[in-house]
């Protein structure tokens, strides 16, 4: 009588930690699935981040100048605008975020036809699969300095400067 | 020792074979009980598993080509995790479904002959087959259509619309086809990835406001019903065609994704 | 008898206990060992319900959005009105003045300019309301939860600012955790400073009569682009007084829309601030018996919100208010019309600083 | 205990199951929506009359460049008057009339 209830003690345990991880694991195996990473949060952010980054360029600092953005297009500076981009974006109260990268694009309408040339970019090389997101700004350039050829005709006009970022 | 031989006396009365045979007969029916019934609906609860976890990537993947599409964005990449089933791309050229668009006006095809010969617009697909073959779940030219059961909905619906907010009527269609160079299919853990090309832009100012009539062609009537019930949105059809009255002007855009691997 | 008892009672516990309690810890541990197996896995499987970062991080992108984009909001249906211009000013309500309104009529706390005009940038937020918003000392910390976090959850914050131009950063919130999963946003915001405008006090045609009048004519400054605009009513205005030849003193500071009165005694007020860092109110000097000694420098502030309808009845969208400054040397003053063209003599002109940039964080959890 | 710990754990995952069916995140809804867009046209639309240019050109540029890239309707009217913003991307529909 001893020994019996001994057996059904250690007995009663295995069972029930079996059945358990069996039903656990069943369960587990059967309903959860692979969710693809949530992407969409770093997207959303890097995305608030650039088009921030562009209206606050687009904004003249002072009344009736130019913006900052309109005079890095007007004279083709790409190495004034990337740094005044970098410094906007990469700027952090704390540190623990990559660095961020772009490559921008303006595209510019003439006639019917829509053209385009590279503008800046941040120096490194792309290899084309960065988790990238793309934000746009529409800069009102009222005279070209400086078009890079074929080129823009020459009037006032909105061109849409891409910008395509990464981090690091 | 009164207390003891008591005890004693009691368990006498009871067969231990027999308690061990009804508890043993109990068990026994328990277990072909849930072997009978529970793990096939278990089983088939994790069919229906996969099969959302399939169309909630596919919407995920919608989301990733309207990147790719409308913000610009060169490259996109996702995780899939594909089981009960294949994964597969079937690029434009090779399938039995395409769209036409036709200016009823003079019967114009306005869907350029240069870019897609027959002035026929084949999507392709990204398809999910489950394993015994009777659902799938497609990424169709910008939408996700599901068959099941000699029957098809369309889960999420690509971005075609009209704009009547001006004096003008102006329909929008978009379009996305996808290619590869290879063909891809997938059971598993899989990485799609995927590119965008340069899209294709078509702009018709009408001279006057003339219908304009959208057919969709499925020969194997996979996604028949959902295009119907989509095109219902627009005007009311009772076939995969629909006719759009007094159309102002017509812009179509072809997007191309290319998937680059899986 | 006690013998047969202890005997009965030793030998039955002697016999099983020891065995029994061995048996049962063995049983009990390899089902406590799967109990705990299965409760990893069953808080594993939760983790896709629960989603609390994607929450944290929509909290937080909300946050930003109040931010950077909104300029806030007070209930002006309970008297605020009266208190305060418009709907948009929660900054204008001062605590030690209405200290009952202040707290339970603000809505949200928002950054950015007013929404006066169609044509107001998104993207530019005043400096008075950054500096409001991020001293420690005038809000509570569960304050700023109610006003720009919501949410029926407790979740925590820590929002700063760092000035682009060099400046000094400033924070309100806890430390942010370096353990937990955070919701993160950031947001680039232009900042919109105090206008300002430097004044010779010496009057060269000797007509001053020891008084200056410097008059904040509203419609002269509604002139620009309303990204530039100057609000007298909305914002702090700075004047910087100079060109004093002689020691002198302030004897008195009025607000006169036409009449002229004492300033307020409470916030908002006009302020003498000195060189030396010595501050004072503007609120009747000359009873206290110590008429101020000013000096090069001294700066007259206006507070956001005083020079308005509120302390201000009589007054037009189109009118003026005038500051009067009394001092005690007959040589100094003169009229200043204050507005952006140069329409008062010594070449005094009207001054918006540079708009600046500054990266807005914020982290929820 | 076995029992009711499986059946608990069932439960959840009857209720995780539901929860997966929720495809779309907050900030998928976020990307979604073309904020920045729409605050972008309206910034430009009032940099440009500022700038006291002949607008027509200027308006082409923002609705070609637009449909081009961003296979958006936008529509700006521009009198002494009245300002019409109008944006459609088949998902987010937006009118403006601003009386000058």
């Amino acid at each position: 009588m001893v020994n019996e209830n001994g057996v059904l003690y250690t007995i009663e345990g295995v069972a029930a930690g079996v059945l358990m991880i069996t039903t656990a694991y069943l369960v587990v195996s059967t309903t959860v699935m692979f969710t693809p990473g949530d992407s969409h949060i770093i997207d959303m952010q890097l995305e608030q981040l650039g088009n921030d980054v562009l209206a606050s360029m687009d904004t003249p600092i002072r009344y009736g100048d130019p913006s900052p953005l309109e005079l890095y297009i007007t004279d083709n500076d790409s190495s004034g605008f990337s740094n005044h981009f970098l410094l906007y974006a990469n700027t952090a109260a704390q540190p623990g975020f990559g660095r961020i990268k772009f490559n921008s694009t303006v595209y510019y309408r003439k006639d019917a036809d829509v053209g385009s040339y590279h503008f800046s970019d941040s120096g490194d090389i792309m290899t084309g699969r960065e988790h990238m997101v793309n934000v746009n700004r529409r800069v009102f350039v009222k005279d070209y300095t400086n078009p890079p050829p074929p080129g823009p005709d020459d009037r006032p006009q909105s061109v849409l400067l891409e910008v395509t970022l990464w981090r690091d | 020792m009164t207390k003891k031989s008591k005890k004693i006396h009691k368990e006498s009365g009871v067969s231990e074979t027999i308690g061990y045979i009804i508890l043993f007969g109990i068990m026994t029916t328990g277990i072909a009980l849930v072997t009978l019934y529970g793990y096939p609906v278990l089983l088939n609860e994790q069919a229906n598993a996969n099969v959302k976890n399939m169309e909630r990537n596919m919407i995920a993947l919608q989301s990733d080509v309207k990147s790719l599409n409308f913000k610009n964005v060169p490259y996109r990449e996702n995780t899939l995790q594909i089981s009960g089933g294949v994964f597969k791309v079937e690029k434009f050229s090779t399938d039995t479904k395409y769209f036409k668009v036709i200016n009823e006006t003079g019967n114009y095809q306005l869907i350029p002959a240069a870019s897609f010969p027959g002035n026929e617009f084949h999507p392709g697909q990204l398809l999910f087959i489950s394993e015994k073959g009777d659902i799938l779940v497609g990424l169709q030219n910008g939408a996700v259509v599901k068959r099941e059961q000699g029957g098809s909905t369309m889960l999420s619906e690509p971005r075609w619309f009209i704009d009547s907010s001006g004096s003008d009527k102006i329909l929008v269609l978009i379009f996305t086809q996808i290619d590869s160079d290879a063909d891809y299919a997938k059971s598993g853990i899989g990485i799609l990835q995927m590119s965008s090309e340069q899209p294709v832009e078509v702009s018709y100012l009408l001279s006057s406001a003339s219908p304009i009539r959208i057919e969709y062609h499925d020969t194997e009537s996979d996604y028949f019903s959902a295009w119907r019930n989509y095109f219902n949105t627009f005007s009311a059809t009772t076939d995969s065609t629909v006719t759009i009255p007094s159309v102002k002007k017509v812009i179509m855009k072809f997007y191309k994704v290319k998937i680059l691997g899986l | 008898m006690w013998i047969e008892k202890f005997h009965y009672w030793v030998f039955h516990h002697t016999d099983d206990s020891g065995q029994l309690s061995i048996d049962f810890v063995v049983g009990l541990s390899i089902f406590m060992i799967a109990f705990i197996i299965v409760s990893t896995m069953s808080a594993g499987l939760l983790v896709g319900l629960q989603s609390k970062t994607i929450d944290y991080d929509a909290v937080a992108y909300r946050t930003g959005v109040i931010l950077a984009e909104d300029p806030g909001e007070i209930d002006e249906t309970v008297g605020v009105a009266y208190i305060a211009p418009d709907r948009y000013a929660w900054d204008l309500i001062y605590p030690d003045y209405y200290p009952a309104y202040h707290e339970a009529n603000m809505m949200r706390m928002g950054l950015a300019m007013p929404r006066y005009y169609y044509d107001i940038p998104s993207q530019i937020v005043m400096s008075h309301k950054t500096e409001q918003f991020f001293d420690p000392s005038k809000y509570e910390r569960d304050f700023y939860k109610d006003k720009i976090i919501f949410g029926d959850y407790p979740y925590n914050y820590y929002i700063t600012i760092t000035p682009l131009d060099g400046g000094q950063s400033k924070s309100v919130g806890d430390p942010v955790p370096q353990k937990q999963q955070t919701g993160y946003i950031k947001r680039v915001v232009m900042v919109k400073h105090p206008a300002n405008v430097t004044l010779n006090v010496f009057d060269t045609t000797g007509l001053a009569n020891g008084e200056m009048t410097v008059s904040f004519n509203f419609y002269n400054l509604s002139s620009r682009t309303p990204g530039f605009m100057v609000y007298p009513s909305l914002e702090r205005s700075i004047i910087n007084l100079t060109n004093f030849s002689t020691p002198t003193t302030i004897t008195s500071v009025k607000a006169c829309s036409p009449t002229c009165e004492d300033t307020q005694p409470t916030t908002p007020t006009i302020w003498i601030k000195k060189p030396n860092g010595e501050v004072w109110r503007a609120y009747q000097i000359s009873p206290l018996g110590m008429a101020l000694s000013v000096e090069n420098g001294t700066l007259i502030e206006v507070d956001p919100g005083y020079l308005s309808k509120r302390y201000f009845p009589n007054l037009g969208p189109v009118d003026k208010i005038d500051v009067k400054m009394v001092f005690s040397d007959p040589t100094l003053g003169g009229e200043k019309d204050f507005s952006y063209v140069q329409e008062v003599s010594f070449n005094e002109s009207f001054h918006q600083p540079n708009l600046t940039a500054a990266v807005l964080e914020a982290w929820v959890w | 205990m076995g029992l009711i710990i499986s059946v608990s754990i069932f439960l959840l995952a009857i209720i995780v199951n539901q929860s997966m069916l929720v495809g779309q995140t907050t900030s998928e809804s976020v990307l979604d929506f073309p904020k920045a867009e729409i605050q972008d046209i309206r910034n430009e639309v009032f940099r440009y009359r500022s700038a006291e240019v002949d607008p027509d050109p200027i308006q082409a540029d923002i609705e070609t460049l637009t449909l081009y890239r961003k296979s958006a309707l936008v529509d700006i009217s521009n009198t002494s008057e009245r300002l019409t913003i109008h944006y459609n991307n088949g998902v987010t529909y937006y009118h403006e009339v601003i009386q000058i």
